[in-house]
Formats: C-alpha cells, structure tokens, sequence
C-alpha cells in the first residue's frame, strides 16, 4: 500500500529470557537514531519466568501512530514464537528463524523463509545469551537496519559489563549478518532511508516512563504507590530520578495508604501523585471523593489493564472509564485526560498537575496497558517549553478563609507553616471558613462552588483535534491510543475517497460539549470505537451531547488495527 | 541554599498559654466525654513546647475524638474514617519541619484504619499518634469497637462482643514504634507529659489515652478506668522491648492498666532516611532535568 | 385544600433526650393501630447528645405517600425548636408550646396558639422526665389523637419498666389533657376518623427495620457489616433476629472485610448481605466486580446520604446513583434497585435477595438517609406470600463447569462440600472450567456471557408503575423515596385539571429501556427530580433511552415536597 | 434435626495419597522457586489429615503464592490482593464443618491484607493461614515486601528500602492467634507437620513458611533460609505467649529464625460463639418469622 512505503514491521518472537526484548529494543533505538519514527508493542507471558514474549518493531520515513496491522517480517526465535504467529503469516512477508531449532516450519505459499542457525552459531561462540545477536545481525543485513548505529547501541548497551561482553556481542552480531549475506533475499522489504531534514534531536521513551518524566518536568515532588501491573513502571522511574530533585517517594502498604499519602502530601503544599491501574483505582474511590470535597489537589495515573475484577492484568483494555468518571459516593467531581501515545504521555501529565494545582480537584488521567510498555521516538522535550502552573497561594492579606466563594470558584491556598493561614481541610461539608455545616442552603452553594469552577477546565486545553475538513460521511470519535490506530485508517480511507473525520479529545471530563457537537454538526454518521465491552465513552456521549456515535467495540486483550477501522467504515458507507 | 530548619528548632519558640492553641468553636462532645480530657492535656502540653501554631499540623480520622483538630489552633485536616495515619505520613514526609499530630479513635485506629498502624511504625514516621480509647465507637452510637471488653454489648451485637479485644500498646511495640507511653485522659498531668515528651521524640511516638464514653460505653467509666491505671515503676528500663512487653502481659492478667513511658528508643526516621537518598545522588530542587532526559536519548 | 382533609400533619420539636422521638412514636403508633395510614419523617442532631430533634407525624384516612408540604400543627418543647421553626409557622397553623418555657413565641397573625406548661407540670408531677406525655396528652385532646390507642401504647411500651413509671406517664398525659380541655380550640384541625373498612392488619416499622425484615422473609443466612450513618439500623434489626433463625452477623473491620465476608459465606452456599452507606460502598468498589466477575451472588444495601466524601452524614440525598451503577473498574456488572418506600423495603429486599441468587452477581440496593428514619404503617406482610428464589445448584451430573455457557448464560453452581462439584471461582478471567484464560476470544466470550445473562432481569420484575392514563403534557419520572411525593403532586395536578403522567422504576439498571421509551413516547416534555447536585438518574436516561428528561434537582439535605413538584409542573405549562 | 458435623469428623475419612489431592493443571511457579515446597508440604499434609477434597475449602488473593489453589483438588476461590483472610472468614462461618485454607504471600498478607490479620487471629476464626514468605513480591516482579530486609533493593526502592521488616511470628502472637508455627519451605518434613497439626488444631491457626524466591529475590536464597532456620528446644513450652515472643526476639537479635511450633492454645472460636448465641435464642431454620414481624404491630 502506498502509504506504508519505507515503513517497514518486525516481529521478533521466542522465551521469556531469550533477548527478544533485547534485540527490539536495539533495532529502535537504532532506527529512532538515524531518525526514522519508531513504535513499538510488546507483550509479555504471563508466566513469571519464561513463555512467549513478542516484541513488534514499527520503524518509517513518516510520522507512524500506532503499531500497524501486522508485521511484515517475523523472526522467530523458537517454535512457539512461529506457531503463535503462523496463522498471521500471509504472501508476502518475510520470516526469519532458527534453524536448526526446535521447530520445522512449514513455510506457507508465498513466504519468504531465510534460516539463520541461530543458536547453532551462539553455541559456536561459546556464547549462548548471543543468540538474540545473531539474529539481529541477520536481521540487519535482510531489511537494511542501520548498521552503524546497531553498532553504537550494543556497545553503549554492554560498556557497563566490560569490554569482553561487548565483544562478544558484536562478535555474535557479526556473524548474523555473514550467514545472511549467504543466503538470497528474495522479499522487496526494508527500512526506509531516513529524510534528509529527519530529525535526530529525539529520546525513546515507553508511555510508563514518558509519564514519569512528564511528572519530573510538572514539578512532581511527592509520589507514593502500591506495585501493580502493568503500572509498577511509572514507579520505578520516578524512584530513580525523583531523588534527584530532592523529592520522595514511597512505596505504601496498598493504594488507600498511597493516595491518602498524596493528599497530605498535597495539603502540605507539595505537586504529588500516584499510578496504579483498575484494581488499585477501585481503591482509592472513597479518597478521591476527599480530594473533591476538601478541595486538595491530586494526580492519579491509571494504567487501565483488561477487566473486570484482577481480569487479564497484561492485557490492553479501555475500560476504566466509568469508574474514573464515575466511581465515588455523592455527586463528585474530577477531571479526567487520556493519553494517545508517548508524546501525550509527557505532556498531558504535565497539562494533569497544571489542572490539580489550579483547580485543586482530583485529576485522572488513562494510560493503557499497550501504552505503557510501547516504546516511541519523540521529540525531545525540554523541560523549559513546557507551561507549569502553580496553586494560587494566599496573599498574606486580611481574613483567610480556605473556602473563600469566589467568582472562579478557585479559593487560595495556604502552605502549612505561614502565619495566620490556618485553617481545617475537611470531608465534612463546611462553610467559607472550613468549619462543618449541614445547612442546606450552604450545601448547594458549596456544591455549585466546587462544580462551576470545573467548568472552565476545557479553555485550559487546546481544542480537542478535528482531523479533516469539511463535511464528512462519518466522523470517527476516539480516545487512548485508539487515536493513533484511527489517524492511519482515515488516511487511507481519505486516500481512497472517503469522505471521514476525527476527532480526538483528551479531556473526557467535564467533557467539552460544545466541541463535539461541533465536530458532529459536519458528519453524517458518527462511529466510536473502543476497547472495551460496554462502549463506555459512547455512554458519555449520549448522555451529555446530542451526538448518537455507533460503538465499535472490542475486548480480546488488544488494541485496535487500522485495518479494522477501514473496514468497519467501509462496511458503514456501503 | 539554606539548611533545612529541623524540627526541634521549631520547639520552645513561643510562650503561649494552653488556652491560646484553642481554636474558637465550641466542643461538640457529650458533657462528661474523656475526650475533653484529651484535649486539655493536648494544649497543656503544646503550652509547654512552646511551638508555634502554624508549625503544627493536626489530622484526624472520624470519630467524635476524630473532632479534636477543630478545637485546635493548628493547621489541620479532619479526613476519612481509619486514613489520618497515611495522611499525616504523607504530610509529614512533605514537611518534616512541622509537628505532625494525629489524634483518633480505638476504631478508627484499630479496626478500619488497623492496617496502616504497623507501617507507620517500622518505617518510624517522625508524628505523634494520640489514641483516645474509649472501648467504644462513640460517633455511630454505641458498637463494640475492638478494644471493646467482651461483656460489652453493642447495638450490633446486642448479645456481647465475640472475640477478646486487641491491646493497643503491646500492637504498638510489636509493630517498632519507638516511643510507646499511656495514661488515663482524666490524668491531665501524665497525659499532657506523655504527648509533650511524644512529640519532643524524634520518631514515631504513640499514646494511648484511656478516654471514657459515658453515653455508650456502661462498663469502662472514668471510675474504672482511674483505679485500673497503674504508674510504672520508677525503675522501668524504656529501652527494651521485652521488658515493656511482659509488664504490659502482666499487667492484663492482674487486670491492671500500665500508665507512664512504656518505651522509648531512637533510629532513624522515615524523612531522614529519605533526606539520605537525596544527599547520597546529589538531589536538589534545581537539578538540571535535562541529565535525566538525556539518559532517554537513542 | 380537598385532597388533603383527613389528612394533619404533627411537627414536635425539641431538644434531643427530651423525649422528642418517643412522643412521636406513640401518636404514630396510635393512629395505625385505629388504621390510620401514617408516614413520618425526623431529623436527628448532629451532635451526639442534645441538639435539636424533630419528629413529624402524618396520619390519615387515605394512602400517604410521603410527609407531605409542611406541618399544620406545630408542637415545641423549647425556644430553640420554635426558633427552627417559626418561618414556617403560616396562619392557620396551630403552634402547641411550653408555658411558661425557655422562650417567649411571637405568635404571628393567625396562627393558632396553644400555650401548655409542659416543664412546668412535669415538674408539679415530680416527673420531669414526663414532660413529653404532658405534651402529647395536650395534642390528643386538641387533635382528637385516638386517646384509648395512646393509653394502650404507653402502657406497652412502659410495662417493662414496672407499674409505677406507667402510672406516672398516664398521669402526665392525662394533666396534658386536662390543661388543654380548660383552653379553647380555635383552629379546626383534626386527626381523621379511619373508615370503617380501614385496614388495621399493619404494623409499622422504620425503612432500616424493614430491608432487616425483607432479608428475613428471602432467607438470609449471613450478615456482615461495619456501623455507618445511616445504614447501621439495618444490622441492629438483623443483629437482634438473625441468630432467632440459625444465621450468623458479623461486624467486620472494615466495608472491604464485609463485602469480602459476605462474598466467601455466599460461595459456601449461603444467602449473604451487607448494608452500608455511601463512604463503605465506595470502599466496596473492587470486591464488587470480583463478585461479577466470580459470578458469585450478594446483596449490597446502600443508605444514601448527603455527599461527596464525609458529607452531610445524618441529611437526605439520592447521589450515589453513579456508584452504584459504575463504580468498580472494567466494564462490570450489577443490578441495581430503588426502593420507594417501607413497603419496598421488605419487598424489594426481597427481590434483591432472588434476583442475586438468580443471576450470580451483585445487587445494589439503594435506599436513603430520610426513609432510613421514616416509619410508616404497611400491610402486614405474610412470609408466606413472598415468592423466593433460590440459585440453581447442579444436579450432580456429569462433568461440573462452574462457568458452562448456557443459554440463559447462568451456570449452574455448587455448594463446598459436593463430591465431584469442586472448581475454582475467581477473578481472573477464565474458561468455563475456571481456569485462567486470557485469550482474546475467551474474555469476549465470558464478558458476553455475564453481561448477556443480565438482560432478562426486566422480565423477573413487575412492570414499572405508570401513573396516570393517555396521553400527557408532562410525564415525570421519578425514583427513590421521591416517588411518594411526586404521586401527590400528581393527584393535586390532575385535581387542577393538569394532563400529567409519572413513571416510576425500581430496576435502575440495567435500566428497563424500552418501558421508557413507552412511557416517553405518551408525553410531550419529562421532568426528572431528584436530590442530588448533578441529575444521576437523568444522566442514564439520556445515555441508554431517547428520552430527553428536564432535570430538577435540589441537593438540601431535604427531600422534595409535593407542593414544589407542582410548582415546577406548573411552570412548564405555563 | 441432626446434630451439625463437627470439622474433626471430617479428618481421617479418607486414605489418599499426596498427589491425589494435587489438580491437573501445571503450576506456574518459575524453576526452584520455594513455593513448590509449600504446595509438596500442603498435599503431604492433606492426606494425612485424611480430609475428604470436597470438605476442603481453598482460599487466596493475589501473588505467585496465590496461584497454589489452582493445583490442589479442593473447593477454591482466588480472590483479590490482601482479601483471601476475610473472604475466608465468611466461608468458614457459612460452613464450619469444612476444612478453610489460606495460602498467600507476604505482600497479599502483611501489606494490603495487613488490616484484616489481627481480626482474624483475635477472633480465632477456626482456620489455617499460611503465609508463603519469600521476603518479596514475586508476580509484581521484585519489589520490597513488608518481610524485605532493609538491604534488599526492590525495584520501586532501588535505593534499599526504608523500613525494619515486620516478623509475622511476633504480629500473630500479639494478635492472639491459638497456634501459630514456623519452617523453612524446602523441609518438607516439618511443614507438613505444621500444617496438619494446625488444620487439626481447633481455632486460628497460622503457619509462616520461608520460601525462596530465586527470580526476584537474591538475598533470601534457600541456603540462607535454611542454615538460619534453628528447631525449638524440645523443651520449649507452646502454652506461654510471653515465652514464645521472647524465643523470637532472642534468635532474630542473633540472626536465627526459629522453626517448628511456637505456640497452641485453645478457646473458643468464633463459629462456636456464633452457634452459642443461636442456642442461646433458641434460633433454627425454620423458627416462624411470624413472632419477629408481630413484635412490630403497632
Ligand atoms: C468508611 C466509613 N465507614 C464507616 C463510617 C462510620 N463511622 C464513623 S466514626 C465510626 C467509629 C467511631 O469510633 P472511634 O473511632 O472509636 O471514635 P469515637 O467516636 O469512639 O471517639 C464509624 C464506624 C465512616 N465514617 N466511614
Ligand atoms: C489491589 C491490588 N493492588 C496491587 C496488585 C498487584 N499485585 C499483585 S500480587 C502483588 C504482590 C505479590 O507479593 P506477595 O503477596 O508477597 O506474593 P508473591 O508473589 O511474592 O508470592 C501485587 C502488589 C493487585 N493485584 N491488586
Ligand atoms: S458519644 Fe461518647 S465519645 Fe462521643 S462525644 Fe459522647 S461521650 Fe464522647
Ligand atoms: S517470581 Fe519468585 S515467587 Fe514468583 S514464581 Fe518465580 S520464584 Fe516463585
Ligand atoms: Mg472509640
Ligand atoms: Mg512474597
């Protein structure tokens, strides 16, 4: 297809511990080197040691938004690897494999088959562990993968175990590329020859650490979770660098203990935050309805995992919608963001502390499991573009009163230690001052204080992205990282003639009415899909606009394909 | 950059009355409620260490003790029922320059927030936790709580409380607090030198205040309470655990109630060991974020 | 006004432990027992001991449906009781006091004012603690309260205390009456002579007593619950009768250890509850998708009050609707029912009790802070009547799957102790064995099966009620304790010559879509009430139905009046 | 009526082997991981004891450790993280003639379950716990537990963690649990005496068994575990709670872990108090409800 030219899919699949993540690691970081746009999608086996893992390598000349239907090349380390992926092996494609292994293939009509001895040779070496380098150097010679700079990556990689480990591994490296060079590539596939003007100023990132580093950038000073999949990751980063900006972190006894953690950290006049997934969100309910009442402000990360209940705990789902939207006794409010991809990650949780300070309401914003160990090349950030946003702070002069009614329904705040500041943070209903007050009249008037002012959330953000113009036959509504799955299938549908539009909002509370109702007013039929069983954002958007989107939704562990949207449109418009 | 202002700097800075840490509002508590006794000798001894009322911060959970904070001049969060510990950690680890307070009831601390106790213990948050136990759980109106006697009878177990109540202080040493004291709330003298010595103590301090419910709790009057309590002998080594433990043992099966210091020791706390991690990477709040970015680079 | 003749309304205010509540017991008492339709309302002070009590008392000839406008006699037994009251005092009002008192009344122009000297007498008596039968002895007489049926009432109700504090309470109530015999009655309101067929087979119970009595009558087993404002009533009942019939009640740590309880004892084989309010059902959230998830059964009642966080513990509100129906994270169900009434209390726990066992998921059943205190007479109810439902258990045939798809998508389950019945529940997703699965088209398939199962829920309840006949200029639909009100607005509107229609469900979800629509479709505009700050009910009428409805929500701690349904009718007519 | 079974008659009914209770289905538990130690212990255990499968009720939350229901034939729930105790608690008083098992981890039990371990053991819910203790959590892939040393270096902590472990030995003492043993997971010989006896035993019993985590933990490996494991003196009196907590406090002050049983008593367990206040009312299954609605006649 003409649009994924110099855009070229590998998947390299084998063993848990075998280097597949290794080697899908080094042909990004490689390619994003020499300024291709890389995305990546990993799954892992649910075994703890061991079991299938497969590692998916996007890698073009063009901006790529998702990890595209499916691959074109398939390395397969083991027989597992290739019988996990046979029946995806279609006409066309390439498959590397080891051989002599453990596994005879029977390549399918049409398929071109390069055996590369792989473990054979690595046993040659007298180095076993390299047998992920050999394919790798095979793997580079087959689909013209940069060379060089697999070069720099394994040696930057290996310096920390010594000269001998680098050695080794180029060694094995070497020898991959020689057994290819032998055989005859009979297949047209190869990376693209980055632009001239590709820009090289990028960092790779998965989504977990691009919010962690979103967090560092937002001015994050305090965090404190509980381990869970596939959120732990978040943590682990911040636990590396936030000490170096003199912050804490602390791993709590669970997630009620985390987020109450963050609030008196908050209270206490700290940028804080959390990350967990479904489970642990679940948790932390009655908290959040805390951090809305008493008015301190909070970020919580929810990595959404498949659910319900523990559910499918590496698997991608899109489902913690309504509970991030919805979870909490009384009527209770919060701003809710979802990130599309890992650019998002860093920026929107930097936009999620923006929104917690000024509002100084609970802020949540959606990940997802395929999100969050997809490694991107993205632009580099620095730290100085980005707007940060601090709570509006007591002046210091007359009364103080923590509740303040104003016109913005924003009261200042007051760190603990400043004279004449003090003051009570409550879950009660209360009055200006903080002092309890079941009158009524004032919980109206308190409730409405802390609704209004979320009513000015959507001004804060840019519109949410319209992608096309004009009238269209069907408008795509997505969210996550749908989005970038949608983006690819409109181009090619557009490119084909139809006439179709997207639209993108990250903010999906308050939900930013008028702009959907705009973007619905120009299309005749709305289609909204999502990974989730109940069509959750569709809900949403029946209930507060007059937009009537068909859901299309999945719940099989993974995230969309932009074929799958072509199709469902085309099946729509025929 | 200046040097972090350490918490005992900020002790013995002001001379203030007790009355002058009162908060405005009225109580809300029954007349007779021991918790009034908790609060007297909460400001006697905040008089006597002299720290300035926007240096302390007062968090509770809720109950009727969990009301305390109101009555306090102080900043202060009243939060949800059994999360003043992981709060007030979270506060505490904020500013480790602020005295941090907890004050709390026996359900509160013990059943929903139960989980949250050993951790703040071990990990040694540098906070005082006030327990003001009264058998009971005041502001639902009268369920056994699970300090609770089991001849007691709650509105949810009109027949008697089923299993044998827990006892805070031996929790409380078993979980690593290192300064473990407990009193009568009627006794204003001990209960004030308890907190007061509590939150002088550098680590995670826990006083236990026996605090009478004269509306639901028939059994533990401040009568019964008053001639249970028992001072430690003056002799009493705080520094061994063992040792407090057995007088505690002992103590329960004569069905008497040990009041005094039970122990005290120092280690490190959370916030130093933390400030630790810092210093051992060289962190500070202008540390170039690029040098972290950069590590992302291909 | 005609509807309303038969018909008084008793206000008695005072300070809480003056015997407020008692006084209010007895005449309630006293006018079933002549069978008068009585429904009260009180409101306890926030303070432990003191504070203002009230406790108002409608009795009538003809079905009440809710505590109605306002009170027409107002009984104060001090200044601070006159003082919350006074602006409400209209002419025509009676105002009973004490005199001399605390307090000098300013009686406004043409009330109707009743000077007693209740302190005083009680005193005179030696029995101060007799003021309130003072009181009530001056109300039977200026009310026509069935005086035989007060002196049987007090009799009972103090027999356990011994002859002589009988003997004294009748004194007192025989000088009440004494003292307003000598004054002259000026108004002309009047407790209703109950007609001659008036059903006297009643008994009257509080709306926490009653889902106590309902879980008995469907054959609870099992109990677990943590005290909470103002669920607590309801384990109290339980607590007292529970071991009568063999169960077990618990009170727990927590919510979490509750709900976690109650899930282990119902897949032993047992019928299993928990109560709470708002604060404990967010606590709730993740064990309640495991029970989905599980497909194991319980039975959840909520006794809303007023929120978000801490709240307003003791006030009114109808706001966790959200939480009840999408709190917990993944896409997961539950059914969630409303009760409207005392009479719903029993049955509708009931319903809960067999549409748990049937369906093998959680069901919610949400009831409030002011039907939680209300007391009411209702038929009495014969457990013989009750239609109960009992899981399907497996009949010990060939291999058991715990999670067989079926038709019905219910699979048959098994008690512990079953030879050849043993399987895991869990929530992980998982095949129909129970084993772990986390293939795509495994989670699609078992989300189908849990979700598909839950669609036939409408067809196990009676249609819900439709008001009124043809067509209408406004339909309103309402749910919870204000239905009561909203049936009154009804008949005084239609009385006015007004074409209005209500609907009133007690599935809320999965909401019964197209007995909406039927409804929508014969009205011209809907109104929605509710007490809760956001329009909860509205906001699920709009996602799942093509309804429209007009919101009109009140968030003061109160509940809704008739008089001020009818106003808002009346404005959209006009 | 007939009279209830007893859960003792239950026991020795059955001559099965070991691997007759084991179920079908592969463990998922990585090479060498301690764990299969328990599980070996656990079937060993199980046939001796002579216990029907049906009559065993099997019950975890979430962990490596909590997958061990899935590999034995009994009734079972895997619930969530931290929640088996209670789930467990409400099975046994449904059906306190089956035999109730938790297994679990460390983190499942000490961590996020931390709250519900001391209600279980006070109110001596008659059913064994044990904890799989690898000083880790295992399925999150390495992180502190509550058991961790304060070497070891989790990977949201890699610094080291930050707080005094916890020893689950001396929080059940204090907690009241009536029996409470301990082993090393690889003696498989002493585990399953452990668990058999405190299956047998009549009350809360609980069984900390050290296991390896060979993938995530480094300084907890079966060699350690092993040469620090020290049997009790024969002598050693299993009836004296203050004895017990001072053989655990001694051993760990010189680095031992002490093994085998520390501590059994008996009292009443809560299914008896239960069954006690239903004589007490003279409460069956079929008392007529018409005597409760009639106490609500007007
Ligand atoms: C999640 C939650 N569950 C239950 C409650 C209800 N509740 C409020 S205070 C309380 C117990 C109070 O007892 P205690 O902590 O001993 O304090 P006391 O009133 O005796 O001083 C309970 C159960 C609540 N507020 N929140
Ligand atoms: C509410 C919730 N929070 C977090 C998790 C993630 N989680 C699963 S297992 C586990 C800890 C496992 O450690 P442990 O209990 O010691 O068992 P082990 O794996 O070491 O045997 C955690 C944090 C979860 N499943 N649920
Ligand atoms: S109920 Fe008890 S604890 Fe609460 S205020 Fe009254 S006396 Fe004090
Ligand atoms: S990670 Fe550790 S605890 Fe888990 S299965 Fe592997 S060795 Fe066992
Ligand atoms: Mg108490
Ligand atoms: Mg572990």
């Amino acid at each position: 297809m003409d649009l994924n030219k110099n855009d070229l899919i590998i998947r390299v699949g084998g063993e848990g511990g075998e280097g597949v993540i290794s080697v899908g690691d080094f042909i990004t970081q490689a390619c994003a080197r020499v300024g291709l746009d890389v995305y990546t999608f990993k799954t892992f086996p649910a075994e703890i040691k061991g079991g299938y893992a497969m590692y998916q390598v996007r890698a073009s000349t063009e901006p790529v938004y998702n990890h595209g239907d499916t691959f074109d090349v398939l390395c397969a380390f083991n027989g597992e690897a290739y019988e996990m992926n046979k029946a995806r092996l279609k006409p066309g494609h390439a498959l590397v494999y080891d051989c002599p292994g453990d596994f005879e293939p029977d390549i399918p009509e049409g398929v071109h088959a390069y055996p590369i001895p792989m473990t054979q040779t690595a046993k040659e070496l007298n180095n076993v562990r390299a047998k992920n380098m050999v394919a790798m150097g095979a793997l580079s010679v087959l689909f013209n993968i940069p060379e060089a700079s697999l070069r720099e990556v394994i040696e930057t990689k290996f310096t920390r175990r010594g000269d001998a480990v680098v050695q080794g591994n180029l060694k094995a490296f070497e020898r991959g590329q020689e057994l290819a060079r032998a055989l005859k590539k009979t297949d047209s596939w190869a990376i693209g020859t980055p632009k001239a003007d590709a820009k090289r100023d990028v960092i790779v990132m998965s989504g977990n650490n691009a919010i962690g580093l979103g967090a560092l950038i937002a001015g994050l000073e305090f965090f404190s979770a509980y381990p869970i999949t596939p959120a732990t990751e978040v943590a682990i980063y911040v636990a590396k660098h936030l000490p170096k900006r003199g912050g804490t972190l602390i791993q709590a006894e669970d997630e009620i203990a985390s987020i109450s953690q963050v609030l008196g950290a908050a209270y206490a006049g700290k940028k804080s935050m959390t990350s967990t997934s479904g489970p642990g969100l679940s948790l932390m309910s009655e908290m959040l309805g805390m951090s809305f009442m008493s008015e301190t402000p909070c970020v919580v990360v929810d990595v959404q995992r498949g659910g319900p209940s523990t559910g499918l705990p590496t698997k991608h789902e899109q489902s913690d919608l309504f509970l991030a939207i919805h979870g909490g006794h009384g009527d209770c409010g919060r701003i809710v963001l979802s990130v599309e991809n890992v650019h998002d990650c860093i920026g929107l949780t930097v936009t999620a502390f923006n929104l917690a300070e000024k509002y100084q309401c609970p802020v949540i914003l959606l990940s997802d499991g395929s999100l969050a160990f997809s490694t991107q090349s993205v632009p580099y950030p620095n730290p100085d573009d980005y707007k940060i946003v601090n709570r509006e702070r007591w002046d210091g002069k007359g009364e103080f009163k923590r509740y303040a009614l104003t016109a913005s329904g924003i009261s200042p705040m007051v760190d603990p230690g400043t004279p004449g500041g003090m003051h009570i943070a409550t879950g009660l209903e209360h009055n200006e001052s903080g002092m309890p007050s079941y009158a009524g009249e004032n919980h109206e008037i308190m409730q409405a204080k802390r609704f209004n002012k979320l009513k000015t959330v959507a001004n804060d953000m840019p519109l949410a992205e319209v992608d096309g113009q004009g009238a269209a036959d069907i408008g795509v509504i997505a969210w996550g990282s749908t989005i970038g799955v949608v983006r690819e299938a409109l181009q090619r549908l557009r490119a084909e003639g139809c006439k179709v539009k997207g639209f993108y909002p990250k903010l999906l509370h308050p939900l930013p009415v008028q702009q959907f109702e705009d973007f619905g007013a120009g299309c005749k039929r709305i289609l909204l899909p999502e990974v989730n069983y109940l069509g959750q954002l569709a809900h949403f958007v029946r209930a507060e606009t007059s937009l009537r989107p068909e859901s299309y939704t999945i719940c099989g562990g993974l995230p969309f394909t932009p074929e799958m949207i072509v199709k469902r449109v085309k099946e729509m418009l025929a | 950059m200046n040097a972090p202002i350490k918490l005992q700097e900020r002790f013995h800075k002001v001379q203030l009355e007790p009355k002058d840490y009162r908060d405005g509002v009225a109580s809300f508590w029954c007349p007779g409620c021991g918790h009034s006794g908790v609060l007297t000798s909460f400001l006697r001894s905040l008089s006597e260490i002299g720290v300035e009322p926007e240096n302390l911060v007062s968090i509770s959970g809720i109950g009727c003790s969990s009301r305390l904070p109101y009555f306090v001049k102080s900043y202060k969060m009243h939060t949800l029922h059994g999360r003043a510990g992981p709060v007030a950690t979270g506060a505490q680890l904020a500013r480790p320059d602020l005295a941090v307070v907890v004050t709390g009831g026996d359900g509160d601390g013990f059943s929903i927030g139960g989980g949250h106790m050993p951790h703040m213990a071990r990990k040694n948050v540098n906070m005082t936790y006030i327990l003001m136990d009264n058998h009971v759980y005041g502001l639902t109106k009268g369920q056994t709580s699970p300090t609770s006697h089991r001849i007691m009878k709650g509105s949810v177990t009109p027949f008697g409380a089923v299993e044998e109540p827990l006892d805070p202080i031996m929790y409380m040493l078993t979980y690593g607090a290192t300064f473990v004291g407990q009193a009568f709330a009627g006794n204003v003298k001990l209960a004030s030198q308890l907190i007061k010595e509590g939150m002088e103590h550098k680590g995670f301090s826990f006083i236990n205040l026996l605090s009478h419910c004269p509306t639901y709790n028939e059994i533990d009057t401040a009568k019964v309470f008053k001639s249970a309590c028992e001072t430690l002998d003056v002799g009493h080594d705080v520094t061994d655990v063992s040792i407090a433990m057995q007088v505690v043992q002992k103590a329960k099966q004569e069905g008497r109630i040990p009041t005094g210091l039970l122990y005290k020791v120092e280690r490190p706390t959370l916030d130093e060991r933390m400030a630790e991690l810092v210093t051992r990477v060289g962190g500070h709040k202008d540390y170039d974020l690029r040098k972290v970015i950069d590590l992302s680079r291909p």
